[in-house]
């Protein structure tokens, strides 16, 4: 197993467990933060492959995290909006209880 | 691969898999600081410093946050404790690993060796430079979105008595 | 005459746009609706008229055709033709529409969706008028799938009714069913000759050029080109026409309105299938680099036309609802035509296409008429003598059904199915559609006697206050005349079934053996001469003896059931009419005779009904057992086979769909674990045999 | 991306057009924020939505007038014939969703409303004008999170709450698998432009067959094809009508476009094949197997639902798989096809939604059952209704039709010899046989089927919903128009297209 490899696995897991929290927590909030992790996985990828890319003057693997980064930001703060509101309407945010929409 | 990368690695798979799995949200949101910090020190050791910082800024110092008062604006009122896993939660783990080991299959089978050349860090004034130049397209549209995002997120959590009426 | 090319396409477009005008009508304004209909098909009437006459000076196709966009490095053009079959297409079918609206005007009367009926009809004739002068497959395609539309619209114009709803569900995706193959054939015509056009001055897909190159291309199974994309085209006609195994549709789109029976599923929608293969036709009969005289494509559509005659023919004889027969008779007239095209081309097809329009539009309209006299009673048993009452439409519907089965030289039916049966006789690859054929003859004829026996003679059987099986939307009408006799309809209504009578005769003089004017205005050719060809006269002696051996039977058959059930005193005479005859002329004019003749006579009777009832009854028996047998037989196929099969083929893809629903529970995150499964499906597809 | 610097002009002139929209959503905010204050709701939100359309239609002028030409960077931001058209197209689509929301009174937040919808179209703008990772990645966030946040607008509806939270938890792990795509692709490349990516890449590595798998769930998700649908059905149902409508159109043509040019450009190294009975490993065989589902999923489940906002959902479902049918083709003609058909849709489901919507305030209600009477009370509304239904189901003489004929010879001619993708287009004939039949079923509730009661018959005219109204005989015009004259929108389209490829 080269380093690229090791990292590259790493990041694998960390997006598997993300995926696992997202699908198996009931409270919203961990489900998104389970999708954070996910996004966080993608960004250890762009720094591993910049890492051992041919050339580190390149910077485009460091500006794609940086800008993922911000995006997640981004995405988190929109998505705790939904859910803060969605509580406030429904009294819950237990995925378990919201399917009402169906079929 | 060196024992400063396998020590990271284990506690962000460590504190991950603790902040998915525990009860209370407010442990499940602390050991996350944990996993960001160590995802900023993989980021520093492999010489982006920059990301790393950011990393910290943003996701311990703001995310985690957030999440915080988010689970507390959404726990207090009915003192409801939420039951942890939802219903088929084994069939949801059950995806997940086969995820990884798809994943992790064709990591491993696939030989990446990529160039072990010298490091170079990259400097902040090099980034600096790139944003104002290559990547100001992206920059721009980066303030779009977050003022989209920051505009988007007011309106929907405003409360007004008329809205919820 | 030129101009009339031109101006051909104004002929669908005046009853679209009529149909436009009245979709925007407020509904009580029932007169300018059924005006604005009738007047504009009399005005198409007229340029049909226009266009004949210029087809007669011109037989050769004429077009007009106008790039209508551009596509890559191709052009798509649309465009209309005149051509001898367009011509004669044109005119039945604005006539007989024309009859058919006037004769709406009666039997709708008092529906209280009236100006929407006549906005569905005149949309109807506009797709179909769209579908005769289409020049290019596109067009005509587009034309058919409105009237596939409008034919869904008006057989669940009585939507209350569920059998209705049911049946209008039922046409239209059977005949969509059919059209997928229309489709992909089209599709295909037009990625392999790059163009869709029929007639284009040699550059068409109908013309030499690209006919010849795709007969000579083979594909799977040694199939030619041309025959493949004919055999998916003809998949459409099969649904439209009602051919074995995709008729299901048609018996019951009777629950339709009768005007649209007549109008739709007798004289015109369903004779769309057998004019596209008319249109069609060159393809269709490509040769490949062998000359196989009946090419691939011919062959199937003649047997599929030889089951479809013998098939409708057996089912009609067994059923009750005196729409159901003529609508089975309908498929069984369809197959003829399909046998036709087969084996004689065009003109033999096409010929009975024509009069079969007239006098089943006839049969169907004065069906019509007794329904409305009936006060929408539907079953035959429960009519009979109607012909007291409805003079004129027992005399109408008598030369229809003398038409439809076939009687000898007098009416057109016979002269257009004496020119199937000829030429299935000297088909080069078998004669079994012959004898199918024939065999179907006979029972047409016989299982029409049967239904004019039932409905016209007898006793009238009809429950003066018996529930009223039929939902006619017309109750009022119902309470008004119901518990009195059956009437006589109004002349709006039997006029148009007097000029369609007449057609039924007069129409066959211009296709016989000794002047086949027809044919040889179809095939374009001007050399109006009687053909001698050997057999001709045996063929038609034949089919002579197979219509009135027929006639006979059902005579024989049915005269007798009736007197078992009714004590009417005319029934004897009607039962047998010889030993009544000579009892009476005994009895009636002279006494003196009484003594020997009337004692001989009366022997004879004995002796007459002994030999019926022991020797030539057990015979009769015999065959409507077998006849009776085999309907039966038939009709469980139809019932419990091909139309449970297609229900529960249905019921299956509906299930389908409630078991995909169910995978929309409600709970996201079942929703994401889709997203994982599917990755690691999809992955583990991509890297199987890869990653190695 | 390379080390070119770029001329801020040049940046400049590219981008106008998205510069405007955003001056005019500032404007809109700020003038609803400041000088609309004591208006009523309903001035507020058509002087906002007017005020929105203006800076479109003056985006649009610009474009059509300057014709922005130029290629930033080696595609990170593109100017030609091409995307014009497309520009000028979503703008339209754009305007068509603005005039919707004129008459809306679901939100107090109209400046807001109005601003994000503009922001999302600007997000739109760049997606198809670009053809480099981190910008399509960022552009679709972008849009992505205007259209969360627009879903989730309608503060009264619990259901819009709860569809607005699957939507988004939907959509953020569709974002991370197509980030983690868009990582394994720089990975294998060391470069995020599209046409460096193609030229890196060669045959199918498991890494790649990860990557095209991630890129096809993320854009599956924006372009709502099964198994990444599910979202769909909810957010057409629940989500305030012009939200739902600007879900349903012009984000699919962005996101068509942008799965177009990376399927072609990005992973021209891995094509596959999808020959029936010769599956050859690659990015084809992927899409055709989501446009198989898609086709055959989207057409029965629509057959059962009530709701014809859910019908409609399911019905996009079935179009996404015909559409995906062009990216197998992938050949000039079948993007052409892939424009006509997307753009012609997406202006028949807006009428539809803004006929739904009109419907919806006067009975509360969008099921079939409660259709009847509509022709009777409204017969211009029900006209346009069956219009673009009819449309949608692809009967001539509409647009609909020319959309699904092109697309399918489009697909058969791209090699016309072998012809791989008949079983396809097979498929997808008889799955749109089926789906006249749903259509029909709406089209027969409203025309044919008599109402229970009278008070179906009597007009209810809810005030506001002029504009909408006028929007669906424009729309249904449109239909007809581009169904008997396809070379309005066909002609200028192919003649910009041998510039691209």
């Amino acid at each position: 197993m080269t380093g690229l490899q090791a990292y590259l696995l790493l990041s694998s897991l960390l997006f598997a467990i993300g995926l696992a929290g997202a699908l198996t927590r009931r409270n919203a909030i961990l489900v998104l933060i389970g999708i954070e992790l996910m996004l966080n996985a993608a960004n250890i990828n762009f720094i591993a492959f910049w890492h051992y890319g041919p050339a580190t003057t390149y910077i485009t693997g460091v500006m794609f995290a940086i800008f993922s980064i911000s995006v997640a930001a981004a995405e988190a703060a929109v998505g705790l909006a939904i859910i803060v509101a969605a509580y406030r309407h429904s009294h819950t945010i237990d995925l378990d209880s919201m399917n009402s929409l169906k079929g | 691969m060196s024992i400063s990368f396998l020590i990271i690695a284990v506690l962000i798979v460590g504190s991950t898999a603790a902040a998915m799995g525990l009860r209370n949200p407010i442990h499940c949101v602390l050991t996350l600081s944990i996993t960001f910090g160590g995802i900023a020190a993989l980021f520093l050791q492999l010489g982006a410093e920059f990301v790393g910082l950011t990393q910290i800024m943003v996701y311990v110092g703001a995310v985690a946050i957030l999440a915080v008062f988010a689970i507390m604006m959404t726990q207090s009122r009915r003192g409801l404790m939420l039951g942890t896993f939802s219903r088929n939660a084994l069939v949801g783990l059950l995806t997940a690993v086969a995820v990884f080991s798809v994943l992790g299959w064709a990591v491993l089978s696939q030989p990446v060796a990529g160039v072990t050349a010298a490091v170079s860090p990259v400097s902040v004034q090099q980034i600096g430079s790139s944003l104002m130049h290559e990547y100001v397209l992206p920059l721009e549209l980066i303030g779009l979105l977050l003022t989209a995002a920051l505009i988007g997120a007011i309106v929907i959590a405003m409360e007004r008595k008329e809205d919820t009426e | 005459m030129t101009w009339i090319v031109r101006y051909v396409c104004l002929i669908p477009a005046l009853p679209m746009l009529a149909a436009g005008i009245s979709a925007l009508l407020p509904q009580r304004s029932r007169k300018p609706a059924a005006g604005l209909a009738i007047v504009s098909m009399a005005a198409s009437f007229a340029l049909a008229l226009c266009a004949f006459a210029a087809a007669l000076s011109n037989p050769s196709p004429q077009v007009f055709n106008f790039s209508w966009l551009q596509f890559g490095d191709q052009t798509l053009a649309l465009g209309w033709l005149l051509d001898p079959l367009t011509a004669v297409m044109l005119v039945m079918v604005t006539f007989v529409g024309l009859l058919i609206f006037i004769y709406s005007t009666g039997y709708m009367e008092h529906d209280e969706n009236f100006t929407r009926f006549f906005c569905f009809l005149a949309l109807f004739a506009g797709g179909m008028l769209g579908v005769i002068i289409a020049n290019s497959l596109l067009l005509l395609f587009m034309c058919w799938e409105i009237v596939g539309l409008t034919s869904y619209l008006l057989i669940g114009f009585w939507y209350q009714n569920p059998r209705a709803a049911a049946a209008a569900k039922k046409a239209f995706i059977t005949t969509r069913i059919g059209d997928l193959g229309f489709l992909i054939g089209m599709v295909w015509l037009y990625a392999q000759a790059h163009t869709l056009l029929f007639y284009d001055s040699g550059r068409g897909a109908l013309e030499s050029g690209a006919v010849s190159h795709l007969a000579v291309t083979t594909t799977i199974y040694g199939l030619t080109l041309s025959s493949a994309i004919g055999l998916l085209i003809f998949c459409g006609a099969m649904g439209k026409s009602g051919q074995v195994p995709l008729h299901v549709w048609l018996p019951d789109a009777m629950e339709g309105p009768t005007p649209v029976s007549a109008l739709i599923h007798a004289a015109t929608m369903v004779a769309a299938g057998v004019f596209l293969i008319a249109r069609i036709y060159p393809l269709m009969s490509a040769h490949g680099v062998e000359v196989v005289t009946p090419t691939i494509a011919l062959q199937v559509v003649t047997w599929v036309g030889a089951i479809t005659a013998l098939f409708g023919a057996t089912v009609a004889v067994a059923q009750w609802d005196i729409k159901r027969i003529l609508a089975y008779s309908t498929v069984s007239q369809l197959g003829y035509m399909m046998i036709g095209l087969g084996v004689g081309g065009p003109a033999v097809g096409m010929f009975h296409l024509i009069t079969h329009a007239f006098f089943k539009a006839l049969l169907f309209l004065g069906a019509g008429s007794v329904i409305h006299g009936c006060s929408g009673e539907q079953d035959i048993r429960r009519m009979g003598g109607l012909r007291k009452y409805m003079p004129l439409t027992f005399l109408t519907y008598g030369i229809g059904m003398l038409a439809l089965s076939g009687f000898p030289l007098v009416v057109s039916g016979f002269w257009s199915k004496d020119a199937i049966l000829y030429s299935a006789h000297h088909w080069s690859v078998s004669q079994l559609p012959f004898y199918m054929a024939s065999l179907g003859a006979l029972l047409t004829a016989f299982y029409m006697t049967r239904q004019v026996c039932y409905v016209f003679f007898g006793t009238l059987r009809l429950p003066g206050h018996g529930p009223v099986s039929h939902s006619e939307p017309d109750s009022e009408d119902t309470r008004h005349h119901g518990a009195g006799h059956p009437h006589e309809s109004p002349a709006v209504m039997t006029a148009p079934l007097a000029i369609l009578a007449f057609f039924a005769f007069a129409l066959g003089f211009l296709g016989t053996p000794l002047w086949p004017w027809f044919q040889s205005f179809l095939n374009g050719d001007h050399s109006v001469a009687a053909e001698h060809e050997p057999g001709l006269v045996a063929t038609m002696a034949a089919s002579s003896v197979i219509a009135l051996l027929g006639i006979f039977l059902g005579w024989l058959l049915y005269g007798r059931q009736s007197i078992a059930t009714c004590e009417a005193p005319d029934v004897l005479e009607r039962a047998q009419p010889q030993t009544f005859r000579v009892l009476h002329q005994a009895y009636f004019i002279d006494a003196i005779y009484d003594a020997t003749f009337v004692r001989l006579t009366r022997w004879t009777a004995k002796l007459a009904d002994l030999l019926d009832r022991f020797l030539f009854h057990g015979i009769v028996q015999a065959i409507s057992f077998g006849v009776l047998g085999l309907a039966w037989v038939d009709s469980f196929v139809d019932n419990y086979v091909v139309n449970f099969g297609f229900d529960s083929s249905w019921r299956s893809i509906s299930m389908g769909g409630r078991a995909m629903a169910a995978l929309q529970g409600g709970r996201v995150q079942a929703y994401l674990r889709y997203i994982g499964l599917a990755l690691v499906a999809l992955v583990l597809y991509l890297l199987w045999g890869v990653a190695r | 991306m390379s080390s070119i610097q770029p001329t801020y002009s040049q940046l400049l002139s590219l981008a106008i057009p998205q510069m405007i929209l955003v001056g005019t959503a500032l404007l809109a905010m700020s003038i609803d924020l400041l000088a609309l204050r004591r208006a009523t709701l309903s001035t507020r939100s058509a002087a906002t939505a007017i005020l929105g359309s203006l800076g479109c239609a003056a985006a649009a002028a610009y474009i059509a007038i300057i014709h922005p030409n130029g290629n930033l960077l080696g595609g990170v931001l593109l100017g030609n014939a091409f995307i014009q058209l497309l520009q000028i197209a979503i703008l339209a689509l754009t305007i068509a969703v603005l005039l919707l929301a004129a008459g809306s009174t679901f939100t107090r937040h109209v400046g807001e409303y109005v601003l994000l919808i503009l922001m999302a179209t600007v997000g739109m703008l760049f997606l198809v004008a670009t053809q480099d990772l981190l910008v399509i990645f960022v552009s679709i966030e972008l849009l992505s999170l205007s259209l969360y946040t627009l879903a989730a607008f309608n503060k009264q509806s619990r259901f819009s709450w709860e569809a607005a939270l699957k939507y988004f938890l939907f959509g953020g792990m569709s974002a991370a698998f197509l980030l983690f795509g868009f990582s394994l692709l720089y990975g294998l490349s060391n470069s995020t432009s599209l046409s460096e990516i193609g030229a890196h890449i060669h045959g199918l590595s498991p890494l790649l067959a990860i990557a095209i798998v991630c890129v096809a769930v993320g854009l599956g998700f924006k372009v709502a094809a099964a198994p990444f649908h599910f979202w769909a059905p909810d957010i057409y149902q629940a989500a305030p009508a012009p939200s739902a409508a600007f879900i349903a159109s012009g984000s699919k043509v962005a996101s068509f476009i942008v799965f177009f040019q990376l399927a072609s450009i990005g992973f021209a190294g891995a094509q596959g094949s999808a020959t029936w009975g010769h599956f050859v490993r690659g990015w084809i065989p992927v899409i055709a197997l989501v446009a198989a589902l898609s086709m055959v999923l989207g057409n029965f489940v629509a057959i059962r639902q009530s709701s014809v906002r859910r019908l409609l959902a399911y019905s996009a479902v079935a179009h996404a798989g015909y559409m995906l049918l062009a990216l197998t083709a992938h050949t000039p003609q079948s993007l052409a096809a892939l424009v006509y058909y997307v753009v012609t849709y997406s202006a028949a489901t807006i009428g539809a939604f803004a006929v739904l919507s009109i419907v919806e305030a006067q009975t509360g209600s969008d099921r079939i059952g409660d259709l009847p009477g509509l022709s009777r009370r409204e017969p211009v509304l029900s006209f346009c209704l069956a219009i673009f239904l009819l449309s949608l189901a692809g009967i001539p003489p509409l647009a609909g039709f020319f959309g699904k004929f092109y697309l399918f010879v489009a697909a058969l001619q791209s090699s016309p010899e072998s012809m791989p993708l008949l079983w396809l287009v097979i498929l997808a004939i008889a799955t749109s046989a089926v789906s006249l039949y749903y259509y029909l079923r709406v089209l027969k509730a409203s025309y044919i089927t008599t109402p229970e009661s009278s008070a179906a018959l009597t007009s209810g005219r809810v005030s506001g919903e002029e504009i909408p109204r006028v929007l669906c005989v424009l729309l249904a015009a449109a239909v007809v128009l581009l169904g008997a004259w396809p070379s309005l929108l066909l002609r200028p389209l192919l003649n910009a297209l041998p510039r691209v490829f």
